[in-house]
């Protein structure tokens, strides 16, 4: 018997199976495990080698064969009351199983035919609907919130603190938009202008006067400047203590 | 075929091609001449173009098309617009804080306030029918003045702007002196 | 609204919305709950549903979609241009069986019903949209769940996956029988 398979002619090792039980008329809860392994084994000879994937999942299943084959030769060594289990058992429920959907897939493959042909409709809404905004009940947005005038009153409260924080002038040195109008030639006038012939001023009280850090670092660069040129001197009496400016202008 | 499945090729035709199908397409479809093709198109117009259909089937020059009956565009905007959660943000709080204490008010003025962009918020509080346009400023581009809707005070409970609680300046003068004394602070701490 | 205008209404819905629209937006749309909404969907498809219409209407596990009658399908393919039919090969059909019947299951569960790989199935499959993944196993490797689509229940002309034809022992009998005929042919032809 010459028998000519393609590889693709089968899905898998399975549907071969099952392909041979039935070209045989053999019974699947008893297969004839002998002459259905050798015709696959013989399938499986001819197959070609290019599908090494495909290959692989059909020698694993030769493998179960030939192994079922082995335990049903082998002579039964059973005590009494055991109940001898069907080396085949495992392979026909699979089978049973397989073919079920193998089944369901040709119910499928038919139903497909005629569902093709119901044809469906893109979707095409008025432009009047599309365009449609829809009112909103304003009081139902308010009722949605926990919000009522007291809160609404704080909330505006808070806007303007925020604004006020902004531009009060105090605070506003803290912010970054007038740092590059603090410039040292500006400190050194005004710290000679506060020095002016006093002696003994703490250093840290002139310090204590700026209001950022930017303007405490121009003070700084401000005195190291003025005692340079000699408008100003510096002591301290031991290591950590007080610093004392003395201005040396008249 | 029959003219009931005559009529019920050109529904199936007109239903499926959504756009106006030329007579002489739907003739040689069916496998009839245009004139019979005309009659039937108009025998299903009679059979649609009532209350009891939300489909129409509509005649244009040398073509049909079916679309929805207009007396049922209000449920399509229904499903369209499921309804949304309208969630009024920090942001949307302070913008319509800002509107209805300092109204009328353009954008420009709001965003001098808050220092940022308020275009989304403005937006969103005009979908929600909260604010509305009260007018224009007469200055330089005529920019939009906005103003609280008559619900908004309905919502609140309130008849008039001028029922808003009061925003006192003694609390305003409160706040700089806030501001001044957290400065000192923070300059104490630094030192 | 009284029952005819509802039912106008789920036409305009149907026809305006092309794609399935879920019962729940439709109840929202006409204003009436769950339950009379699937009443009156049901009411619209024995209205349409017979060969005097050319429209027909489905009912898909929890939505409802207008189409056309089948039975016009050749008329239509003279006037309009059918989609592109995926090609389902056998191994296709095979997952794809197996995922409709078992849903939800892993890769793993199907290759070991098939006794192969089915890696590029799954992906065609997943590329077709006729499956789509539905979860994660509470397993090692978490791995994914695949079940049908929408898009499936439609290729196969089915309102749920309950509605698939069930696989009784007698079915399999007959398939046996059907098989054995088949491969005496194709022996004969063989040999």
């Amino acid at each position: 018997m010459d028998l000519q398979f393609k590889v693709e002619a089968f899905t898998g090792p399975l549907d071969l199976l099952l392909h041979l039980i039935e070209k045989n008329k053999v019974n699947i809860y008893d297969i004839p495990i002998v002459m259905i392994t050798e015709q696959y084994l013989d399938y499986v000879a001819k197959m070609g080698d290019d599908d090494m994937d495909t290959m692989s999942e059909f020698l694993v299943m030769a493998a179960t064969l030939l192994r079922i084959k082995a335990k049903m030769l082998l002579p039964k060594e059973t005590k009494e009351e055991e109940e001898v289990t069907d080396p085949r058992a495992e392979l026909v429920e699979r089978l049973i199983e397989y073919k079920k959907y193998k089944y369901a897939a040709l119910e499928l493959k038919d139903m497909e035919i005629d569902a093709y042909k119901t044809l469906y409709r893109k979707q095409e809404l008025p432009k009047e609907v599309v365009e449609y905004m829809p009112t909103v009940d304003a009081a139902e947005v308010i009722s949605n919130t926990d919000i009522d005038l007291a809160r609404l009153n704080d909330i505006f409260n808070e806007v303007m603190k925020r604004m006020t924080d902004k531009v009060d002038p105090v605070r506003s040195k803290f912010g970054k938009i007038e740092k590059e109008k603090i410039s040292v030639e500006d400190k050194i006038i005004d710290v000679r202008a506060r020095l002016k012939g006093l002696s003994g001023i703490h250093f840290r009280s002139l310090l204590k006067a700026q209001a950022s850090k930017l303007e405490l670092v121009v003070t700084f660069l401000a005195i190291l400047e003025l005692m340079k040129s000699g408008f100003l001197s510096v002591r301290q009496s031991h290591s950590f203590g007080e610093i004392y400016l003395d201005s040396l202008e008249g | 075929m029959g003219t009931k499945e005559l009529l019920a090729s050109i529904e199936a035709i007109l239903f499926a091609m959504g756009e106006a199908v030329p007579v002489k397409d739907i003739a040689v479809a069916i496998e009839q001449d245009e004139e019979v093709t005309v009659g039937l198109c108009h025998m299903l117009m009679d059979k649609y173009n009532n209350s009891e259909h939300g489909i129409h089937v509509i005649e244009l020059e040398q073509s049909f098309q079916m679309c929805t009956n207009q007396e049922y565009y209000e449920t399509l905007t229904k499903i369209i617009n499921t309804p949304k959660k309208h969630v009024l943000t920090d942001v949307m709080l302070e913008t319509l804080s800002i509107i209805a204490y300092s109204q009328p008010v353009t954008k420009a003025q709001i965003e001098k306030i808050r220092g940022v962009k308020c275009d989304h918020a403005v937006n969103k509080l005009l979908e929600y029918n909260l604010i509305e346009e009260v007018g224009r400023l007469e200055a330089p581009g005529r920019p939009m003045l906005f103003g609280t809707t008559e619900d908004f005070l309905r919502s609140f409970g309130v008849s008039s702007v001028d029922d808003l609680p009061v925003i006192d300046e003694v609390k305003l003068e409160d706040f700089k002196q806030e501001a001044i004394k957290e400065a000192e602070l923070e300059f104490n701490v630094e030192v």
